[in-house]
């Protein structure tokens, strides 16, 4: 089974990796198997200075899913360069960055400072999780296609941009972002959610808001990629709710040509690893040849849906 | 730090919605310091692992004993498994209490409720290297009260209750006010109310205080647990740079 | 304990109401138990002509949740006022409308009509499963402003306009909807989604994308709520998931007045009875007097969120 | 119509990944026709339940008998249930087959795969009426059918499999194709596929066909289940006007 894949900047031994926030830079992880076995890595956010992010509790639960609201918490550009990318380097796993900013200068040194030390950027305009910056620019197709230009320019590899669920209109936030130069796109961050704790009568996050990821997000996510597919030229990586071998056929089936796996990795801590296991058997099941010709499978299936009994 | 499917061994009510489970794997022989913790996948649907301290172990038996009180969906699950059920656990995670005592050194346990529970391994490698132990414990009431008499073999024991229904009425502040003498280091686990008292009474003495936060991952590479510091990364994560800090390493907000 | 709620046009004796689409007409569910039971019924969607929907399969289900497409099927307007609402009347119920259109001609001709019979109408301008009218009025507010302006004239009850999740910004559209002249406000329709079968490589509803409900919405509509509530001084009828009269609590916290039960009378018939019943227990557990009491309680507490151990 | 929790009093394995289900409860008092329906909560995390036909009853022991096939998450979650268990069932639902026969007369029943199982009980009354059935079962090979020797004792039963394991290879309209003489009257049930063909097979014969689609709250609520109809209403239920149709009523697509 040919689980390769070959995306801007990126050559994929398969398509699976851990999802941006959800791995840290990969050390923790990689005391439970080699990293190199995955596709590539996609680090934490980075921000031009560290950043301490939201008060505690910053984790709930909700029915199929989970609330986070980190706020972005990192060492900040230098001190990932210097104090992580070696580590991840010396695993043999492609890189990606994911960029984080207030500002678009900040977008801008963060990028143009990463890019030369990682394979390609994730351009996270879409973390629901910070006060200023973030998904304001991937709520407005114009900042959004701004902010993915001007990172292009200064950027050495390839950028994908990372979109938000919370849009009346993916397909012009993806438009947006392919107009403004970006490789590829990456889909979706979390969708801005809240619980509150009926007895101390308050949200459960202190930060009020937080972002909802998990299983629970998944129709959303495959509803965004079917749109976008074929709206655009560019490829897409696609997340939310992953947790099984058949999860990636969906995605993959409905446009993404690579998937992240995020949450999934606090259940299990293991999953990457067995996931890239059971894909070449899930895809041979399911009557594929490769990971390629699963691609946006759905576009192209002719034969009304309905239920046949066995 | 492994994930193992571990195996019930024994499960038993202690007090008021306080269980004791026995776990036996491989796991315990990872374990390093008293005051570590596991991270248990209660049931298959949920997204976040729940952490319980290592309360004592045994490395012949391969057994890893925890105590746990319901709180919610996770406990609450919990108590459905049986002996011969196995249980998802990763672990043994975190730095625990440095268990530091030279003979005839005045050493202070003080725990809050479910907070006990790691308190007491250490204080039997505490008193086997032959520390003078004051142990406070404190619980909503008798009803809530547990290991009251485990502890009593280690060194002298005071318990206080909210309401008074065992020893002294009162916190754990209280017992330590009404405590006569000075102490070499302290040790605490409890909610984060209580360890800010304590850690203010016991002013510069040299202590290690257990925390707790919702925890993500549990391995160090979500950030949800952190807290403030005062070094110069400006916070630790209580899953893998914790549980257990010196008192002066931590902001306690 | 007072589980009263008087509301513009509804005076409930209790604030639990089954939600548009999921109860019929009520006949079904009046074998289960008296509808007088309920704070009140909202109806299946009402167009101006009998509508077929969509083709089949129409439901399926998500981790947590469930997507369906039906597309409105209804008998019309003149059909409920003769046939249906006679019924809902006899149930000595207090019944409230949920009116749709594809065009706002459609929408001011069905609300003129049903609103001589009913206590109130629930302006249906987020339905995702219809190819025209529909939640286009719900994505763009001021489009939602005009729609609700001219059916709020011809209305001869109060008007509670049921908003869209698929949105960038709720408290845009909440504050169309207040300044077109609504009453109230319904929060909130089904979030669009899509599941692919693996198998089939198809979408595994007939018409590709489908609402999602339940609890998976939950977190979602409680954020959304809790956004709009400080934003408007109309009152708020809750819904999205909810299961247990603990729900119905962080409901109210986050600033509804009333809440809906929709996807879950499939798993459980009885389950708005049970609520009824179970209401006035669970608000004084939690340290309520009132159902009023609770209402938006999460913006009035001070102390901070955090991790209280007992 | 109700919804009750209905004891577990058996659980066979009769055929591949197919089982047979026995439920004891009230519920079998208000069966009005074979054919209908119980819509199963299969596990307590699930929106949609589960409709499965009722393929036999008995009034004084208060059973009822299902017979199902293991096709994805919820009918998986059925074969957990064991003897002593109770299971969250609401019935019985929709409409069944009009049992009607003289004596003599030539009635056909077809059944494919995990259709079968309604027969079964319209079998046996159409046969205490006299009735002369003819009964073709079409599974998709010998491991997979079940029921054969059961329906022996109302009619001549006639196997299609599709690789020829069991009976004759091929379909059951091939399996119709072969019958000499005419039916005064059929009764199908199975894949929609299978009941277009028999339908357009059998002409003008009166005949009533039992369908199935995906249902939401299966009492006739939420518009889920409904397939065309010719009536000026346009459509029909298949959860309370259905599941069972006379075959001019429907429209298959
Ligand atoms: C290092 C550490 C050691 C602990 N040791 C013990 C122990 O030995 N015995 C024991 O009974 N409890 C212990 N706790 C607390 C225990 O983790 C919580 O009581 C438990 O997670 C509650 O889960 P729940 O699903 O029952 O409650 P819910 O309130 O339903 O849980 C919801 C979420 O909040 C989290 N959460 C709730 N309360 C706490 C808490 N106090 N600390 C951290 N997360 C919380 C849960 O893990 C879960 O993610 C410890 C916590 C930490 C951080
Ligand atoms: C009136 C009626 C009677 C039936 N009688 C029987 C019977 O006696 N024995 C038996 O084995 N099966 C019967 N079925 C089919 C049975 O309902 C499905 O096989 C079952 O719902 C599959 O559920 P699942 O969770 O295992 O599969 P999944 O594919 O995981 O189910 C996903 C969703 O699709 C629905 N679904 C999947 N297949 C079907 C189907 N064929 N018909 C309707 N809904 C479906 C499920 O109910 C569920 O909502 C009947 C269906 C209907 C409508
Ligand atoms: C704890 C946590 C932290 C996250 N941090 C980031 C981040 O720093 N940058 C980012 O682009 N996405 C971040 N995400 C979003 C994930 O990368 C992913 O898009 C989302 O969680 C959906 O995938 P999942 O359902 O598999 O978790 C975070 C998610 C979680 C749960
Ligand atoms: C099968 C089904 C049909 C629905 N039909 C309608 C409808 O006709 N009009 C409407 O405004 N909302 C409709 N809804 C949305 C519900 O009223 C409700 O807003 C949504 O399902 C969220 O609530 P829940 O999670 O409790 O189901 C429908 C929902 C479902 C599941
Ligand atoms: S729980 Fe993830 S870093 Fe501590
Ligand atoms: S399943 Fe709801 S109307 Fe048939």
């Amino acid at each position: 089974m040919n689980t390769m894949i070959q995306l801007p900047g990126l050559s994929l031994k398969n398509p699976i990796m851990p999802a941006s926030g959800c791995f840290g830079f990969g050390r923790e992880y990689a005391r439970f198997y080699p990293l190199a076995e995955l596709g590539a890595v996609i680090m934490k956010a980075a921000t031009g200075e560290k950043r301490y992010g939201n008060p505690t509790p910053r984790v709930a639960e909700s029915t199929g899913g989970m609330l986070n609201a980190i706020g972005l918490q990192n060492p900040g550009v230098e001190s990932i360069i210097q104090e992580e990318i070696p580590f991840l380097k010396a695993q043999q796993v492609p890189i990606i960055a994911n960029v984080a900013g207030s500002t678009v200068e900040e977008y801008v040194e963060v990028a143009e400072k990463i890019s030369a030390h990682v394979d390609a950027l994730e351009l996270n305009i879409s973390c629901p999780n910070v006060k200023e910056g973030g998904v304001q620019f991937g709520m407005d197709p114009v900042l959004a296609e701004d902010v993915t230009r001007r990172v292009v320019q200064v950027s050495r590899v390839p950028v994908y941009v990372k979109l938000s669920p919370n849009v009346s209109d993916i397909v012009v936030m993806a438009k947006a972002a392919e107009r403004g130069g970006a490789s590829g796109l990456s889909m979706i961050n979390t969708l801005t959610a809240m619980r509150i704790d009926p007895s101390s009568r308050k949200p459960v996050l202190s930060n009020g808001t937080g972002g909802l990821s998990g299983a629970a997000l998944k129709p959303v996510s495959i509803r965004m990629i079917h749109q976008v597919y074929p709206k655009v030229a560019i490829p897409i990586i696609g997340m939310g709710g992953i947790e099984t071998a058949a999860d990636i056929v969906e995605y993959l089936l409905a446009g993404a040509s690579a998937v992240a796996v995020g949450s999934a990795n606090f259940k299990n801590p293991l999953i990457c690893r067995e996931l890239v296991e059971q894909l070449p058997e899930t895809l041979h099941h399911y009557g594929f040849q490769s990971v390629e010709e699963a691609v946006g499978g759905a576009h192209r299936e002719s034969v009304e849906a309905g239920l046949l009994r066995p | 730090m492994i994930r193992e499917d571990l195996t019930v061994v024994d499960h038993t009510l202690v007090a008021e919605d306080t269980y004791q489970l026995i776990l036996c794997g491989r796991m315990v022989h990872d374990i390093k310091q008293p005051g570590q913790f596991v991270h248990i996948r209660t049931s298959t649907d949920e997204y976040l692992r729940r952490p319980v301290s290592i309360s004592d172990y045994n490395i012949d038996e391969e057994t890893i004993t925890l105590l746990y009180k319901v709180i919610g969906k996770g406990t609450k699950a919990l108590t459905a498994y049986q002996i011969g059920d196995s249980l998802d656990v990763l672990g043994p995670g975190g730095r625990g209490f440095p268990v530091k005592a030279r003979p005839g050194e005045n050493v202070l346990l003080t725990g809050g409720g479910i907070g006990v529970p790691p308190l007491y391994r250490l204080a039997h490698e505490l008193y086997e290297k032959g520390a003078d132990l004051t142990i406070i414990l404190g619980f909503q009431s008798i009803r809530h009260a547990f290991l009251k008499s485990e502890f009593q073999q280690y060194g002298s024991v005071h318990i206080m209750t909210d309401d008074g229904t065992s020893g002294n009425k009162g916190f754990v502040t209280d017992g330590i006010a009404g405590m006569s003498g000075s102490f070499d280091r302290y040790y605490t686990c409890g909610p984060t109310p209580m360890l800010k008292a304590v850690v203010k009474q016991l002013g510069d003495t040299e202590g290690y205080i257990s925390m707790e936060e919702r925890m993500g991952c549990g391995i160090g590479a979500c950030f949800a647990c952190v807290v403030p510091s005062h070094d110069e990364k400006g916070y630790k994560r209580i899953c893998c740079d914790g549980p257990v800090f010196h008192h002066k390493e931590v902001v306690l907000t």
